[in-house]
């Protein structure tokens, strides 16, 4: 199978859609000629065109609500907001619209819509190149959120909210963009939208996360496993709905669970993980559920030192997966 | 009679001079008639306890007719606002579907009681769905508009929203991003000089809200929403320039909202008895009426039997709802996602 | 003590306090010469002059940016959001800029902005008239959210909001505003934000709501009594950042926790409440910690029997404690 | 010579008109040098590996330095946005202060390290702080002349943006909200034609960004960014406008952006090398500094002292911010609420 980084999957996978259906469109700023920010729909432009390629105003709003606008319509908008951070103005269109329209017109209409956006720290973006945006969306039932963390996991998952009848805000961890590298196969294939994966297998503790502190977690497990701790470790990918049923099985096999994020700790999805885990199987539990994030604070600072202080770091996660091992 | 004939001559010359026959005419009039009586008919209803939420067109029928019947309304698709019970009915919603709305039962075609009256939405007849947020369907209509570039379709998307909205961001972005991707969309205010108890002055600063078109690069004109005629040519002429790929237009229509905001409302704390009752003096119902009447178009004949049809449309549509089922209470879980 | 209805410490607070600051001032859609749409802000207008008290364009975005730029110049604005579901417009001025002003700034800058606005369901307003909107804004350091459930506290915590030094959502359910009625002093008080409330003591178990639900659970509780059960009941009043260790506290005590809100379960600010039991005090925990929530879908609908399916009871918060204590 | 001197005259009459002294317009030469002087540093800085960063002013410091120059330094307020460099050096900012921002340290007045450079925000120079999403401090600059308004001070406040940023729903509301309440604000866009690679074509389709002054009911003008003295006029009146309660002004300052977005864009990809060589001859520092020179004002041994304070200030400050602490690491957790 072919190697390739993480914006590459996502490059291809829109790329192929667009192929397989004339209703698959891209919109954004700068998303044209420049192939966007970091890349990601470059080579999009010359192949399709600027009819199937917009370069829309800088205007968050009109580029959801235009792409909810054709979704209605029958067109599969992928609309991107530049950074995450940049989704705000979009929020009434995407909670008050997107996540509504079917429930509220009783299943006459429907808004299948993608919005990608790159989300995440670690790049010196500062404040508002860095956040994790997720929470501020994950209670929006008719939404589904994605954020996935392999590179086959980003080109399965893009494809099937493209292809899926509802609104998937696709989050991308944009430090993950370059860094992380995996194999994806040649031919057609879809990752469900909802289901959580095992991305290691383990019998000690558990831990439960999502986007790039996916790897950060895998590369304790393997320094870890020197000292005789095994960690199951369970990738959310779909944020919300959270996959209930894989939460509890994987939480319940070791009785030890760490959840980490790297919002801010406080109102991130991982408390809601948790709520999960001690309302359906708190007598399987041998210790708390512990919770790794960023701190309370409004988002990371721009200073490498200050930076590093607030990011999660596989250093981090190895401290913690260790402390729970030897509760 | 010779004087009759000259004023029939003179005065049909407005309505053929636009391409409209006798009958349509009368047919606009018998759908804002319709459109009024409607409203009229939940007042009464919310007064008595059976129907809890009303949201009038009254005032507002004739330009909302008139704008539609100037729509290609096989093809064309409406993103109405709360007021439009004249657009909505004129793009093939029936007084039943609206009384359903009004008593929130399962056949509400709009939402199956899950929305308030005046949230519209008929996938069948093209209405999209809209929600109380103002202003979200503006963009909408944009991404509507840009399906038909995109797919060379000949349709336009209209959309309608009061003036107060047009202050809304997503006003300002939905008409740029239109303008610039040169879209056919008809951007159409409703200038009823009030948001809520907010009077027109306190809303903008601007002489006419058509005044913004020139900022996004489009024409933009104001016109008089008592008159159908009027704004239907200038809805007619948008929709040509839109279908010819000349982009959007924004089209201002004066009228008064001649009830409260709402049922919840009372408006007697912030505007006049006589300024209200001058407004009614300008109905453009009436107005229209007398035009039809003096062409001998509207005779008593006709305007008996109209109103008796109309009544009875009414009744029986009242009496239908009345009698419907509400949704299963367990349905609530259903639609959230495609099943 | 003199007994007024929810909404008329609301009016009240606000009469109050702008007396005693003249830099306190009160804008928004229709709070002028109508007092707004729920009479919150009757009788301003008269007192103090339309300078004070503002009838904006409808615009929630400036409504909010207008308020934080006045806020940042020295005055203490008091923005009025219509319904808290047309907050959605303003997201990006409440969670990019007045939450992240002290911290971006280091402290140089400050913005003590009150965003007032009334939620909650059980008024017959469907989808769109009808929301619980504090989880979108409680993963946001920098900003305080605060929900009280009697006229006491709407007082105390309303002077705190526009006496704080930063930026507070204030959440008021619009169903409480004339059905709730209690006892305010006549001296001025305030209530700190940030602190709990037991609104009931009781041994046997532990309920943790906020808002109306705290009404329901009190009205549980005296039935319940007679059963023989005894019911400790904990108002969070601030939502976001939580009173953790009220909430150690009341859960500790009876080690039985059912936990509600009026929101849709998944993602709710529950969810944090629950991880931070689990995360303290997990052993002395001795059932697994229930919720009650609205169920799952966007929001409830309009037609009477269908609301009433979605929302929150007496008789539902009751059957739950029972179900509890029984466990 | 007199030939020199009748030039002289001509010249003089501009500046000396707008009531400009020779020591001022010199002081807003220098001030537009300093900027680009800085800016240019910034990228050595960067391509050197020294900073992470940088976003520029190049092509717009004559409007920028013209339009502060025209404000009250000491009463009003400023809201501009990442590349106004000569907005904030005029308002008191020193090259200290920017370099210690670009090197993210703890003295960084803007924010202690903790945003990005062109992140400014400086309370005793009353630059308000402002972040990463544009448009967002159009209507805080209404809210702080809504202040000014209330507490009946004279001073007005002035904000700056893209023009790519002048299609956001922020923009369309500030404005609104501020010729209705008739607020002494100046909306200044500085159009230097791209938003990233959007060029102005695929932003907007009217033909001026001023001309959606109309739609808010409040004048409207575009000068000539290269020319600091035009805009230094439009800015005056504006200003005036808004002392006397005459409310808001929009002026739209055309300017050509000489560099890439920022350090980490590529403008190749989407602009040809012709036009941003055509753009550099019209740079406003240049044609400034020669209407300055055919006066007299700016001599060569003056110039040459300039460049080489200039110089030295800027080396300074880049040492300084070099040997500079970072903030501590633990100083991330404050702030966050009042302590
Ligand atoms: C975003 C948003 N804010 C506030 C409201 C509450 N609201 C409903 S209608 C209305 C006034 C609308 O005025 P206008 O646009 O002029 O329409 P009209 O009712 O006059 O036809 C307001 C403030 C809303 N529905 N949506
Ligand atoms: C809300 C938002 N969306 C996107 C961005 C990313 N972005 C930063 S600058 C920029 C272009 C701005 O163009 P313009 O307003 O013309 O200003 P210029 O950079 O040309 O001076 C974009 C899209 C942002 N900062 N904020
Ligand atoms: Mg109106
Ligand atoms: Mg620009």
């Amino acid at each position: 199978m072919p190697v390739m980084s993480y914006i590459q999957a996502i490059t291809q996978a829109l790329h192929e859609e667009m192929e397989r259906d004339e209703k698959v469109f891209v919109l954004g700023e700068d998303v044209g000629v420049r192939g966007g920010v970091f890349r990601a729909t470059e080579g999009l432009y010359e192949k399709f065109g600027e009819t199937r390629v917009l370069d829309t105003p800088l205007a968050e709003s009109a580029i959801a609500g235009v792409g909810i606008g054709s979704a209605m319509y029958g067109m599969r908008p992928v609309a991107e907001m530049q950074f995450a951070d940049f989704i705000m103005p979009a929020v009434n269109q995407i909670i008050s619209e997107a996540a509504k329209i079917r429930y509220r017109s009783n299943n006459d209409w429907s808004c299948p819509i993608t919005i990608r956006a790159p989300y995440g720290g670690g790049v010196h973006g500062a404040l508002y190149h860095s956040q994790s945006i997720e929470s501020v969306f994950a209670n929006q039932p008719g939404l589904k959120i994605v954020m996935p963390s392999t590179p086959y996991d980003v080109k399965g998952l893009l494809k099937a909210s493209i292809r899926d009848e509802d609104p998937v805000l696709f989050l991308e961890h944009k430090r993950a963009y370059r860094l992380i590298k995996g194999e994806v196969p040649e031919e057609d294939y879809t990752v469900p939208i909802g289901k959580a994966d095992v991305k290691r297998e383990g019998t000690d503790i558990t831990v439960i996360t999502y986007g790039l502190c996916v790897h950060f977690a895998l590369q304790a497990a393997e320094k870890l496993e020197a000292e005789g701790i095994d960690a199951h470790i369970l990738d959310l990918r779909t944020v919300y709905p959270l996959d209930k049923e894989a939460i509890i099985e994987a939480a319940s096999k070791t009785g030890k669970v760490l959840l980490i994020t790297e919002d801010n700790l406080e109102g991130s999805i991982i408390g809601e993980v948790s709520a999960i885990i001690s309302e359906n199987c708190l007598f399987d539990l041998d210790a708390p559920i512990k919770r790794l994030a960023g701190p309370d604070v409004p988002s990371m600072p721009y200073a490498p030192p200050l930076e590093k202080e607030f990011m999660i770091n596989p250093d981090k996660v190895e401290h913690a997966m260790r402390e729970l091992a030897e509760f | 009679m010779v004087k009759v004939d000259k004023l029939n001559k003179v005065a049909e010359q407005r309505h053929g001079r636009l391409g409209l026959t006798d009958e349509q005419v009368l047919d606009m009039y018998r759908t804002m008639l319709l459109a009024r009586r409607i409203d009229e008919r939940m007042w009464l209803l919310n007064r008595a306890g059976k129907i809890p939420f009303v949201v009038s067109c009254q005032g507002q029928e004739a330009g909302q007719v008139g704008a539609s019947f100037a729509l290609d309304r096989q093809k064309d698709f409406a993103l109405p606002y709360y007021r439009d019970v004249g657009v909505v009915l004129a793009f093939g919603m029936t007084a039943k579907d609206l009384m359903m709305q009004a008593y929130a039962k399962a056949d509400d075609p709009n939402s199956g009681g899950r929305q308030m009256p005046g949230h519209f939405g008929q996938k069948k007849n093209r209405i999209v769905t809209g929600s109380s947020p103002v202003t979200t369907q503006v963009p909408h209509a944009v991404g509507i508009a840009l399906g038909a570039k995109m797919e060379k379709k000949d349709f336009v998307s209209f959309v309608t929203f009061g003036e107060g909205s047009s202050n809304q961001g997503d006003f300002h972005e939905g008409a740029n991003f239109a303008a610039v991707h040169k879209l056919p969309v008809i951007f159409m205010v409703e200038n009823n000089q009030y948001a809520i108890s907010v009077p027109l002055s306190k809303q903008v600063a601007c002489e006419k809200i058509s005044d913004r078109a020139i900022g996004y690069g489009m024409p933009g004109i104001t016109v008089d929403g008592n008159d159908p005629l009027a704004v239907y040519e200038a809805v007619k002429d948008a929709r040509k320039r839109g279908n010819n790929g000349e982009g959007p237009t924004l089209i201002e229509v004066i009228s008064y909202r001649l009830t409260p905001h709402s049922s919840d409302d009372d408006d007697r704390s912030y505007r006049g008895r006589e300024e209200v009752e001058e407004a009614k003096q300008k109905d453009g119902i009436y107005s229209f009426a007398d035009y039809l009447r003096k062409l001998n178009i509207l005779t008593e004949e006709i305007e008996t039997k109209m109103e008796k049809e109309i009544k009875k449309i009414i009744d029986d549509a009242t009496d239908d709802a009345e009698n419907a089922a509400y949704a299963d209470p367990k349905s609530i879980y259903k639609h959230v996602y495609a099943e």
